[in-house]
């Protein structure tokens, strides 16, 4: 039961014909492998229209509040934003990369690049962090505390003041930067607990990877595994111009 | 174990004899995939670039349209689908059309409301 | 066995002279809706006697005693439209009766008398304009379109007469409107319909409907001494609105006379007719509703008037058909100080960790 | 000539098949660990059934309480909690689970010619996932209860009720994901392990069915998900999403909501709607009259199912247009179910009728279907919803469709398939019988509720004016007769597992790839994997297998 998968293991009879890791219930390897790969795919499905939730409430509050979103957003800094979305994108590649070492069996190779994975995906959780902090400090955590200050006194927060010399906004307008933090704290905590999921089996492969689990022919759960790991990519290369770039040219509004 | 060489098996196709769902495994190759990297941090620059400029109601559609082609090219590369069998490209293109029905129903009632704020 | 068939006695004799298949009729829009709804029972009874025809002469002519082998056939595409097209074509036909109906409920006269109702849980409080104040209860005269204008105050409720065929939803933070047109004087049931908490069901009251004479009578004999305008300016005064919203040629807000049903230019160069909801909003949210050529400096009433002193404020900028009331309120109240809001400064300086109102509480 | 088609073995001689799934390992362990779709199928039926007689009792108290018009049976808190468990019970723990992941589960590999769904430890998961979530709303129940509605309205769910909202609400999260595994696995077999030659237009349409409902699962659910979670949050933290005093807009929930909660009615109805091509097929001897019209519009109501959930909110202050537009797509909708029945109504012109218990209960669908379908129409007008909406009307409406519809559909199923499961038959005119009291019993209930609407007595009400005593009266004795109506069931089915006769491979001679093997059927279903060569409800098929059958063994 060495090449048992995650997702597909159990009571596997002894079929001569047929590798050690084909469930009883399929007839070949092929039809397991599209049957997994496509469940996969449906899963991602239901994250797609999760996160649909989300977009949609964004979208909404964002044409009724602008002003308030555009501000809010002033709040995040580029840098790091554009950073972790280098990062994502590189582990994403390195990822893909291990797909392709597990197909070639190269088990070396496969290591490195879930090790090269995970690490960046804590990196991701890192900058995160510390973007998470600056807001608890500056009481942006809706429901908590939360104050306008930074958006009906600018001035008082030099450092984005400095760049964006950002109007003072009306008090009604100000209170809505609220719902802008929540949708920016619910959209990318969401994508972050993704992430922290991605990374807690991405070292349970490696463990496996390391073993060999998956550089002897069978490589759907790394693919599958690969999948979800994109699609969280992709949440955040949509999350990324949505939540850090809705108006960042300063003195244009 | 007698699979030495990786997905050179060609089994008889199960659910039908010429099944169109099923495809064969295609393996992207190194260079590809180093390719569609190289493509994604330069739309990622070129995002953020385009951000620091004033292109009015441009702007948001012109990230968009970045992330969009972004995303097409995790899709179709990164994640294989331009070598799956059509099942799959449907299915994306199902999730993403539902997806779109949710956010286009929803807001025709926002756009259209005499109090809204559009 | 003796006493129970009294029961059962009276229960009949209680049912067969209540019986009805559907409330009275006492509205305008009432024999429309009874109309619509009695052509959909015909449909549906036309559809169900089709369907149970079939059913069992089919059961009866092939069951396996008289038909012992079935013949198998395959479809027919001219049977299978004709039951696709001629359902489809019924349901369109409801689908734009009702649509005319729905846009008459909800498309109250220009000629309407208006009437506040503000829900809450759990009771509904009607407010006429002459500053009537009624709970659970709403009077009305016949032969004269009333437009209602619902909001709650807490969660959704929704105000219905099921004999005069409406129904709308109160929603927090919005005012909706329902119009009817009573004929027939009488009582009638007012419901709560949407479910809203412990006392949903004690939320009911009674319509009364009077001849424009009772009307008229009740009007005087309930009235509380100010009209819902009147108790308006004192806010209004109170607020200090008229420190902006004054007539001098500097003043920071625009004058409100005539406002009602104008068209505005806000600053964003959208284009809107100032109603009902307009005012509420310009007043709770302010800034997004800045007219033309003002700067955003009114400072948000959210919180802080209740959602009848918002009717007053309506109610009494809906009746400002000239300066002169404002004038005199300007004359009374103290002004700000000159200066004050053409700093860069909002005018409403909140502290360093003001905090936004929490949620909605109960009141 | 006699008047049934059922063919029993010999009764002396004939044996339950030693090996069988129900035999193959013993133990509670090994029904707990199981990957057996049929094991997982038996276990959903146990706990389903106990969620329906929960959630019918509550259904009992609402009744008795309603029989007076003082609120005096209990206070109006507990009323309104009583309805609430009710509906959530019903909904999310009964309707939604109770055919796909029962007889779906059990059948659908079955029908395809596979041994097992693609991901049996997935479908495991979705009954643990089930379980849980029910444990948690029972829980709920036992420590006081939620009084929210089954529909956690905001801002009341969120600001106004201190009760069990989260639990409540977690309880329904995870009772999604269950019902998200169940449809993902069904898609996925549907679509990969089908039989050789088993194509797309071969399937029955109970298949076809289970598919259009996995599709609306799979989309649907998740959108529910975010919509709690977003209620959970408002509720704890205050993010002012769906409070209008910070700018948020209550009728964002509505929308989310509604979003998976209207698409879910037909998640609740489709898998019935299939039972009821199976059942009619196979009584009246005869296959599906337009098969393919029938398949394709199970699809089309999957589809249009998703753009018409607004019409839920045409009262609560959704703009007039988007009124139009959801009110034209809801009369859209409605198409594909009027084609339903009519094309089951002429699949039994020219058939050989007989009349066993699930065709009556698949009557007693068609015509209460029929009734809750049409009353549909009343409520997607927009004018007449005006009227009708949040009263009695529309509480008659869906139970006809769900309890008179799908709870039908369920009876049938369970009575149609219950050889298969258990290999043995119930006696069949007490269970007739049963059908026909249920039906009546129906229609005494939820009748009258029409009526009750459209005077406009409001729904959710513990106490109601006088006046409306009396159809309220006959409505409890109604329930009183319901309640024995699905009780019977239970007592009698019970009952076969042990004193049953044999029913043997095939009794209802049914043409479905499940009635060519033994009953109770073998672990791995089939022997050998079988080589479909022939379309769905292929009767002549069916008598020349028997004719191949007796040559061979004489």
């Amino acid at each position: 039961m060495s090449d048992s998968t995650a997702i597909a293991h159990g009571t596997a009879e002894a079929h001569h014909e047929h590798p050690p890791y084909q469930r009883h219930h399929f007839e070949t390897i092929a039809q397991q492998n599209d049957a997994t790969n496509f469940a996969m795919w449906l899963f991602l499905l239901t994250e797609i229209m999760f996160f649909g939730g989300l977009f949609t409430a964004y979208l909404i509050y964002r044409n009724w509040y602008y002003p308030a979103f555009v501000q809010g957003s002033h709040q995040l800094q580029i840098g790091w934003g554009t950073a972790n979305t280098a990062v994502l994108i590189t582990s994403s590649f390195t990822m893909a990369m291990g797909v392709w070492s597990a197909e070639m069996r190269k088990k070396g190779a496969l290591v490195l690049c879930l090790v090269l994975t995970f690490t960046l995906g804590l990196v991701f959780l890192g900058i995160k962090t510390i973007e998470y902090s600056e807001k608890i400090e500056k009481h942006h955590v809706p429901g908590f505390h939360y104050s306008v200050q930074s958006f009906v006194d600018p001035a008082s927060d030099p450092e984005v003041y400095n760049e964006y010399h950002d109007k003072p906004l009306a008090l009604d307008m100000a209170r809505h930067t609220e719902l802008y933090f929540f949708l920016y704290f619910a959209m990318t905590g969401m994508h972050a607990l993704h992430m922290i999921i991605g990374i807690a089996i991405l070292g349970f492969m490696i463990f496996r990877a390391r073993a060999g689990a998956y550089t002897t022919g069978h490589v759907t759960f790394v693919e599958n595994f690969g999948l979800y790991w994109h699609f969280v990519d992709i949440v955040w290369i949509f999350l990324f111009p949505l939540l850090y770039l809705i108006n960042r040219h300063p003195l244009a509004h | 174990m007698a699979h030495d060489i990786p997905h050179e098996q060609h089994f008889h196709d199960p659910a039908n004899v010429t099944n169109p769902e099923h495809a064969e495994h295609h393996i992207v190759l190194p260079l590809e995939y180093s390719f569609v990297f190289g493509t994604l941090l330069l739309c990622t620059a070129l995002t953020v670039f385009a951000a620091t400029r004033d292109l009015g109601v441009f702007n948001p559609i012109v990230a968009l349209a970045i992330a969009c082609f972004k995303g097409v090219i995790v899709i179709l590369f990164f994640m294989h689908v331009k070598y799956q069998s059509n099942l799959i490209k449907m299915t994306v293109g199902a999730g993403f059309f539902t997806f779109l029905v949710l956010i286009t129903m929803t807001l025709s009632d926002y756009i259209s409301r005499a109090w809204g704020l559009w | 066995m003796s006493h129970i068939s009294p029961i059962i006695w009276q229960f009949l004799v209680k049912w067969m002279t209540n019986f009805a298949l559907f409330p009275p009729e006492a509205s305008k829009i009432a024999p429309q809706m009874d109309a619509l709804y009695f052509f959909m029972v015909l449909v549906s009874l036309v559809g169900l006697t089709i369907v149970i025809l079939l059913i069992t002469s089919f059961s009866i002519l092939y069951s396996k005693k008289r038909h012992p082998v079935a013949v198998q056939i395959e479809g027919s595409t001219l049977l299978e439209a004709t039951w696709t097209i001629i359902p489809l074509g019924l349901f369109l036909v409801m689908f734009v009766w009702g649509a005319l109906l729905y846009f008459r409920i909800y498309t109250p006269p220009a000629n309407a008398m208006n009437i506040y109702v503000v829900g809450k849980q759990w009771m509904w409080k009607a407010e006429h304009p002459g500053g009537q104040h009624e709970i659970n209860a709403l009077h009305v005269p016949t032969g004269r379109p009333i437009q209602l204008t619902i909001i709650s105050q807490d969660v959704f409720h929704s105000f219905s007469i099921p004999a005069f065929r409406v129904k709308r939803e109160a929603i927090p933070g919005r005012y909706t409107s329902v119009w009817f047109e009573a004929t027939t004087p009488g009582t009638y049931h007012l419901f709560c319909t949407q479910y809203c908490g412990t006392d949903h069901s004690h939320m009911i009251g009674d319509v009364v409907v009077l001849t424009p004479e009772d009307y008229k009578k009740w009007l005087d004999g309930s009235t509380s001494g100010s009209s819902l305008a009147q108790n308006g300016e004192r806010l209004f005064a109170s607020l200090s609105c008229a420190a902006c919203h004054n007539t001098r040629p500097d003043a920071r807000g625009p004058s409100l006379a005539n406002v009602y049903g104008s068209r505005l230019t806000l600053s964003s160069g959208q284009q809107i007719t100032a109603d009902d909801a307009y005012l509420r909003e310009a007043i709770l949210n302010p800034s997004q509703h800045i007219t033309q050529g003002y700067a955003p400096i009114m400072p948000t009433y959210q919180g802080q008037i209740s959602e009848e002193g918002v009717i007053d404020l309506v109610e009494y900028i809906k009746n400002l058909d000239s300066d002169y009331r404002v004038q005199q309120t300007t004359a009374s109240t103290t002004l700000l100080p000159e200066g004050e809001g053409n700093t860069t400064k909002a005018p409403v300086a909140p502290g360093a960790n003001q905090r936004a109102p929490q949620g909605m509480v109960k009141q | 000539m006699s008047d049934t088609i059922v063919t029993l073995p010999d009764q002396s001689t004939a044996r339950i098949p030693k090996m069988n799934y129900l035999t193959k390992e013993n133990g509670l362990l090994s029904w707990l660990l199981t990957g057996d779709h049929k094991r997982i199928a038996i276990l959903y039926l146990i706990s389903i059934s106990f969620f329906f007689f929960v959630g019918g009792s509550l259904a009992g108290l609402i009744r008795l309480e309603l029989l007076t018009p003082q609120s005096d049976l209990m206070a109006t808190d507990t009323y309104n909690k009583v309805f609430s468990m009710h509906g959530i019970i019903m909904v999310f723990f009964f309707l939604v689970p109770s055919v796909p992941a029962t007889i779906g589960n059990f059948i659908i590999p079955m029908m395809i010619g596979a041994k097992d769904l693609a991901l049996p430890k997935v479908n495991l998961l979705s009954w643990y996932l089930y379980v849980a979530a029910g444990i948690l709303a029972l829980y709920t129940m036992a420590s006081g209860g939620v009084d929210t509605g089954w529909t956690f309205t905001t801002p009341l769910s969120t600001h106004y009720v201190n009760t069990h909202v989260l639990t409540t609400g977690m309880a329904v999260f995870i009772a999604g994901f269950s019902s998200i595994f169940t449809g993902l696995n069904f898609i996925v077999t549907i679509h990969k392990m089908r039989a050789p030659g088993m194509t797309w237009f071969r399937l029955p349409l109970f298949v076809w069915a289970h598919y259009a409902a996995s599709i609306l699962m799979v989309l649907g659910t998740p959108v529910l998900a975010i919509a709690i979670v977003l209620m959970a949050l408002e509720r704890t933290v205050g993010i002012g999403v769906f409070d209008p005093t910070k700018g948020g807009d209550p009728l964002l929930f509505q929308h989310l909501f509604w979003f998976y909660s209207h698409p879910a009615v037909y998640i609740m109805i489709l898998p019935g709607m299939g039972v009821i091509s199976e059942v009619i097929s196979t009584f009246s001897r005869k296959r599906v009259f337009g098969y393919t019209a029938v398949a394709f519009s199970s699809v089309a109501i999957a589809v249009f199912g998703f753009f018409v959930w607004a019409h839920h909110m045409f009262i609560m202050g959704i703009s007039n247009y988007a009124v139009l537009i959801f009110s034209l797509l809801t009369m859209l909708v409605a198409v594909p179910s009027a084609i339903k029945i009519f094309n089951w109504a002429f699949t039994l012109y020219k058939g050989s009728i007989t009349f066993e218990t699930p065709m009556l209960y698949a009557f007693g669908f068609m015509g209460l279907f029929t009734i809750g379908g049409m009353t549909g129409v009343f409520l997607g007008a927009s004018g007449t919803d005006i009227h009708l909406t949040e009263t009695y009307f529309i509480v008659a409406h869906f139970h006809f469709v769900m309890v008179g519809g799908m709870l039908m559909a369920f009876l049938s199923g369970i009575h149609f398939w219950w050889p298969k499961m258990t290999g043995r038959m119930y006696p069949e005119k007490i269970s007739q019988l049963a059908a026909v009291v249920t039906f009546i019993g129906f229609n005494l209930t939820f009748f009258p509720q029409f009526i009750l609407g459209t005077l406009g007595m409001p729904r959710r009400y513990a106490s109601y004016p006088p006046e409306f005593q009396i159809l309220n009266v006959f409505s409890t004795a109604g329930a009183s007769v319901l309640g024995v109506g699905y009780l019977l069931p239970v007592l009698y089915l019970t009952w076969s597992l042990k004193y049953g006769e044999i029913a043997g491979n095939n009794p209802w001679q049914a043409t479905g790839l499940e009635w060519q093997v033994q009953s109770p059927p073998l672990t791995e279903n089939f022997p050998e994997i079988p080589i479909v060569d022939h379309e769905a409800y292929d009767y002549e098929w069916l008598e020349r297998q028997k004719e191949k059958e007796v040559a061979s063994v004489g």
